[in-house]
């Protein structure tokens, strides 16, 4: 397998409703950012990528038809992917793949939602008929978060302290969507209370946004940017759907994920060995759960690492400097945003002061589903 | 002059015919007739499925038998929903909880009602409130709820024993 | 499986108002077919092509489209069919037809419906002119249909 | 490039309902079947890739349903695109040939007999313009067939031809569901639904589930006595703004095609293949990819139909199986194709099989008027 690097990265300023674009101008918009940053045009792209969460979403069956000439792959193949919440991060696994097999030099991928034209916790409940018990994916995961609490007897400020740091690292971040300001422990205890145990300030928001990022075999990728980023890793593991209902709150595919990915980059010590992480924690509580899942630390200690201020923007292994999916959820596009940071802060150009210093090696995960579906990345300064 | 067009209303409905399946169908019947929940075992590690399916997603083997369970059980975990949506037809807050049935190894998900939000615990035990309106075999609609019994809880040591994850 | 003989069926309904953003020129087009009755296209400045209707970007060169030209209200039929299935989706009770139509001016084809008092009499180029709904919203159906020349009252 | 073939494949046979399983269910059999087939334990498969749409099934998330029944525990690497399972085998394809892994199980289910395709494939087309006028694919198929004809000269008997031709051969193939040996005068005289298409131009709607597995040399020649070789391949795709294409070309057919052939080193695909499994979702569509595939000059499908050369005994046989006229499984059609044209190369094509065939083509297609189309080229040793 040939090495591929990430020469493109764009993103769109997520907000809570992008009314002046279209579906289409959304992803060409963050798509033409990626391309300028690769100083590359649509023409010169080999094969697209995209992938966004249900169709039900914005209401368009099978986006990609559409979408085909707006992300200039007319003549050209373009594939879409839907793994549910974990779909940026299989997409851009899929467009890296398409380079590492040696078919293709040049491929754009774009990961997208645009939640403003529904209603997002409607969509979970569509197609049901009678009455519907579908809670949206807050209802989704607060069942597994109430079961890691009572199992761990955690205490219950530990879910809010993960808003705090992760709404306050989007300060710091010009492109996320929360922009009311760092919030206190209060603030988070005081926010009303949306799903036992997620209260609104420990929920992500809504957001319409868009992702892309462009990657390139290994003897091009450095003529086409300064500081290609490797890839040393891209996984993708699900399990079936109840299996991570399960009573250990440890997602078994996040462990098998984070397992093949360290073996793929070497990494025997996730936290020596890797200066950063971005995670997919849409809910505060779910955080501790993939600390545990992706190999940070032991069962159960989890909320330890954010208690000791680990994985603070200062601490010694910052989590989601960018504020994460708690401070910005356009879903299709989310865990795309998190391959794209982690990319970001390898580069050296995370803007607006979330830059972690010193990042060599640096991880993205993203979820979905019921935390049955599983993607990491690992991005790297030196080429493997 | 009008405002520009920035909006473009779009009011989809798109008409389905879903179809339960056969193995579906007989639970759906024996709930609408019967008032009882059944299960069926995985060939391979007879575990009982509630509800019932063709294949174990543990096994990947097929399933045998025709179990009756009660229509009583535990709540392996829960949460209160208090976020509205469109087309919603429960009035909230209210508590959806997944609940083992006594003799099945998977849950079901439910109401849980005749208990404050905050007094719900994992390991609850709970017993099933049946309509005797026009029953249509659908779960969520028979029963209208699912209530405390005011026995003991399951230990959660003993709920992580018996695997019930999986 | 002892009992199968009656399986259970629903009927189920997907159905929500979504409101989808418009963006520039999809905006400026509706807008127009709403105040003015008139249609505009844009110019690719990679192909030249005249788009209509008019959207953002040319879905051939992916290039983005700023200069408007308006297009006439006229225009060829490329291809057509008429239906006569039903549909609860169909903007008219069968027979209608659907058709690409190349508005004088555009080098794209837009699909719309005709509406004639003979289906056999419409061939491949024969010209149609758009028919202007009276109560407009800004949508393409604000053109009820297109008619053969001669056929529009 | 790294060799990777098609070594197994199994289908369930397609009909107008299948109300015993619920639609992800329909995926138990097929991948159990496919495995076995393939003589391998379920650990033995590095990657899975599916493909079904929410739209299609009445329900968001609607795959994550079928993860049981493709054996995902413990954890499988696997991918879910919503797409026909035609790409996802693309993707698998992508995933071998890294060299990174070794088998890929593929599989795709569709059951759009509980939907209304009308109403699904109304809202994948542009939201604004084409959308909003309220069509669908057959008055669409029939603006192409139109603009096709008129360009050609092919007639009305021509597409008749196709489909008589394709469900005579269904006749064969035990997993067909519209079989019948009829002529052309009763096709012609089956209801105008949109004209120019007859009701025999179109499409069943079809129920069922397909997989096949595919590996990569140095394993494929241990699971399957006679692999079916990936020697080309290729998908591209055409604008989805029906107004902006010209109806009576197929473009991206001929850019898939391009591709395909070469990477196999084809360069007359009526004399270098054996047998060619395509998606003739309407008849006429069955014509011009007769040129667009470059089995035929411009303008000379129907007289390539007319030889005789694409019928079951023909020079280059096409559709032995009946294609999607005889069975279409909306999400499932291109991997069905795939499959059959891999079937015909292993040499397991039973009553349907093209003697000898060493060489095949399959071609495979998403959205309205041909407007996404991959290509495959299938070969043994």
């Amino acid at each position: 397998m040939r090495n591929a690097a990430v020469v493109g990265i764009g993103q769109t300023h997520h907000v809570s409703k992008r009314l002046d674009l279209n579906m289409a101008g959304m992803v060409r918009e963050a798509a033409q950012r990626a391309l300028a940053d690769a100083q590359l045009t649509f023409n010169d792209i080999d094969a697209v990528v995209i992938g966004s969460a249900p169709d039900l979403f914005e209401g368009v069956a099978l986006p990609e038809q559409w979408l085909a000439g707006a992300l200039g792959a007319y003549g050209k193949p373009i594939l879409r992917i839907h793994t549910m919440g974990s779909v940026g991060g299989c997409t851009a696994i899929s467009a890296f793949y398409h380079v590492a097999s040696g078919v293709f030099d040049k491929v754009l991928t774009v990961a997208f939602e645009k939640q403003s034209e529904a209603q997002t916790t409607w969509v979970f409940s569509a197609g049901s008929g009678g009455r519907s018990f579908s809670s949206g994916a807050g209802g989704a995961f607060a069942p597994v978060a109430r079961f890691y609490i009572d199992r761990w007897k955690v205490p219950l400020e530990m879910g809010p302290r993960v808003a705090v740091k992760d709404r306050g690292n989007a300060m710091r971040n010009p492109y996320a969507h929360w922009k009311k300001g760092a919030v206190t422990l209060e603030d988070v205890m005081n926010s009303p209370m949306l799903w036992d145990p997620f209260r609104y300030l420990e929920s992500c928001p809504t957001s319409d946004g868009a992702a892309a990022m462009v990657f390139a075999a290994e003897d091009i990728a450095p003529k086409i940017h300064r500081k290609p980023v490797w890839v040393k890793s891209a996984v993708a593991m699900t399990e079936s759907l109840t299996m991570s209902m399960g009573m250990k709150a440890l997602p078994p595919a996040a462990v098998a994920c984070a397992k093949r990915a360290y073996a793929d980059a070497g990494i025997t010590n996730p936290r020596k060995e890797l200066q950063m992480a971005e995670i997919y924690t849409p809910f505060s509580w779910i955080e501790f759960i993939l600390y545990e899942g992706l190999g940070f630390c032991d069962e159960g200690q989890g909320w330890r690492l954010l208690e000791e201020g680990v994985t603070e923007f200062g601490g010694s292994f910052p989590v989601d400097p960018s504020g994460g999916v708690i401070s910005t959820n356009p879903i299709g596009a989310s865990g795309m945003l998190r391959m794209l940071e982690a990319a970001l802060q390898v580069r050296g150009d995370a803007e607006g002061g979330h830059q972690v210093p010193d990042v060599r090696q640096a991880l993205g995960h993203a979820y979905g589903g019921t935390i049955n579906y599983h993607a990491v990345m690992i991005f790297s300064d030196t080429k493997p | 002059m009008a405002e520009p067009v920035t909006i473009f209303p779009r009011h989809l409905r798109l008409p389905y015919t879903l179809t339960a399946g056969a193995m579906q169908s007989r639970f759906a019947k024996a709930v609408r007739d019967e008032k009882k929940i059944y299960g069926n075992r995985c060939t391979q590690c007879k575990r009982i499925l509630v509800p019932p399916d063709i294949a174990c997603a543990q096994c990947w083997a097929d399933t045998e038998g025709w179990i009756e369970l009660k229509d009583r059980g535990v709540v392996k975990t829960f949460t209160v929903m208090r976020v509205p949506f469109y087309g919603q037809k429960i009035e909230i807050p209210y508590v959806i909880a997944q609940i083992v049935p006594e003799g099945g190894d998977g849950a079901i998900m439910h109401l849980l009602q005749e208990v404050e939000a905050e007094k719900v615990r994992i390991g609850m035990r709970v017993e099933a409130v049946w309509t005797d309106e026009k029953r249509t075999g659908s779960l969520a609609d028979d029963i209208l709820y699912f209530r405390p019994t005011g026995e003991p809880d399951m230990p959660i040591e003993e709920m992580v024993e018996r695997g019930w994850g999986l | 499986m002892a009992d199968n003989t009656e399986l259970v069926q629903r009927q189920v309904e997907i159905e929500f108002p979504y409101q989808s953003a418009t963006g520039a020129a999809v905006s400026r087009f509706l807008t127009a077919l709403r105040d003015d009755k008139r249609i505009w296209g844009l110019k690719c400045p990679r192909c030249q092509r005249v788009v209509v209707p008019a959207q953002d970007y040319c879905d051939v060169c992916a290039e983005d489209m700023s200069e408007w030209v308006e297009v006439g209200q006229e225009g060829e039929i490329v291809t057509w069919t008429v239906v006569r299935n039903e549909n609860t989706l169909y903007p008219h009770k069968t027979p209608f037809a659907y058709a690409l139509i190349r508005l004088d001016g555009a080098d794209t084809s837009l699909l719309h419906t005709v509406v004639a008092r003979d289906y056999a009499a419409i061939k491949g180029g024969s010209r149609v002119r758009a028919v202007w709904k009276d109560e407009r919203t800004g949508h393409i159906r604000d053109i009820g249909h297109f008619a053969p020349v001669g056929e529009e009252a | 490039m790294r060799r990777v073939a098609v070594v197994a494949v199994a289908q369930t046979k397609f009909q107008r309902r299948r109300p015993d399983l619920m639609p992800a269910q329909m995926v138990y059999g097929v991948c159990k079947e496919v495995v076995a087939k393939a003589g391998i334990d379920r650990s033995e498969i590095d990657f899975t890739a599916a493909g079904s749409a929410d739209y299609l099934e009445g329900r968001p998330f609607s795959f994550g349903q079928a993860l049981r029944y493709e054996g995902a525990w413990p954890p499988i690497n696997e991918t879910h695109l919503e797409m026909d399972g035609g790409w996802a085998a693309y993707y698998a394809w992508i995933r071998l040939v890294t060299g990174k892994y070794d088998t890929a199980l593929v599989t795709s289910w569709n059951k759009s007999s509980e939907a209304s395709i009308h109403h699904v494939m109304n809202i994948a087309l542009d939201p604004f313009y084409e959308s909003a006028i309220g069509a669908g694919p057959i008055p669409l198929a029939a603006l192409q067939a139109r603009a096709y004809m008129n360009r050609t000269g092919v007639t009305s008997e021509h597409l008749a031809k196709v489909a008589v031709k394709n469900r005579r051969n269904a006749l064969k193939n035990p997993y067909a569901q519209v079989k019948k040996d009829s002529t052309v005068q009763e096709a012609l005289s089956s209801p105008m639904l949109s004209d120019p298409l007859h009701v025999a131009d179109c499409p069943p709607i079809s129920d069922g589930a397909v997989a096949i597995i595919l590996a990569a040399e140095g394993k494929a020649e241990r699971l399957c006595s006679r692999p079916a070789w990936v020697t080309g391949v290729h998908h591209a795709s055409d604008s989805g703004i029906i107004g902006f294409r010209d109806l009576a070309e197929v473009p991206a057919v001929r850019a898939a095609a391009q591709g395909a052939y070469k990477m196999a080193g084809i360069s007359d695909p009526l004399r270098d293949l054996d047998v060619a499994e395509v998606c003739e979702t309407f008849s006429h569509q069955e014509l011009m990819l007769y040129e667009g595939l470059g089995f035929c000059g411009p303008g000379e499908g129907g007289k390539l139909l007319d030889s005789g050369m694409t019928e079951a005994g023909g020079e280059l046989a096409v559709n032995p199986s009946g294609g999607c006229l005889a069975a279409d499984p909306i999400m499932c059609r291109s991997l069905v194709r795939l499959g059959e044209a891999a079937l015909q190369v292993m040499g397991q094509a039973e009553e349907r099989q093209v003697p000898g065939a060493k060489r095949a083509l399959a071609h495979g297609t998403y959205g309205e008027c041909l407007q996404g189309n991959i290509v495959w080229i299938l070969e043994a040793d």
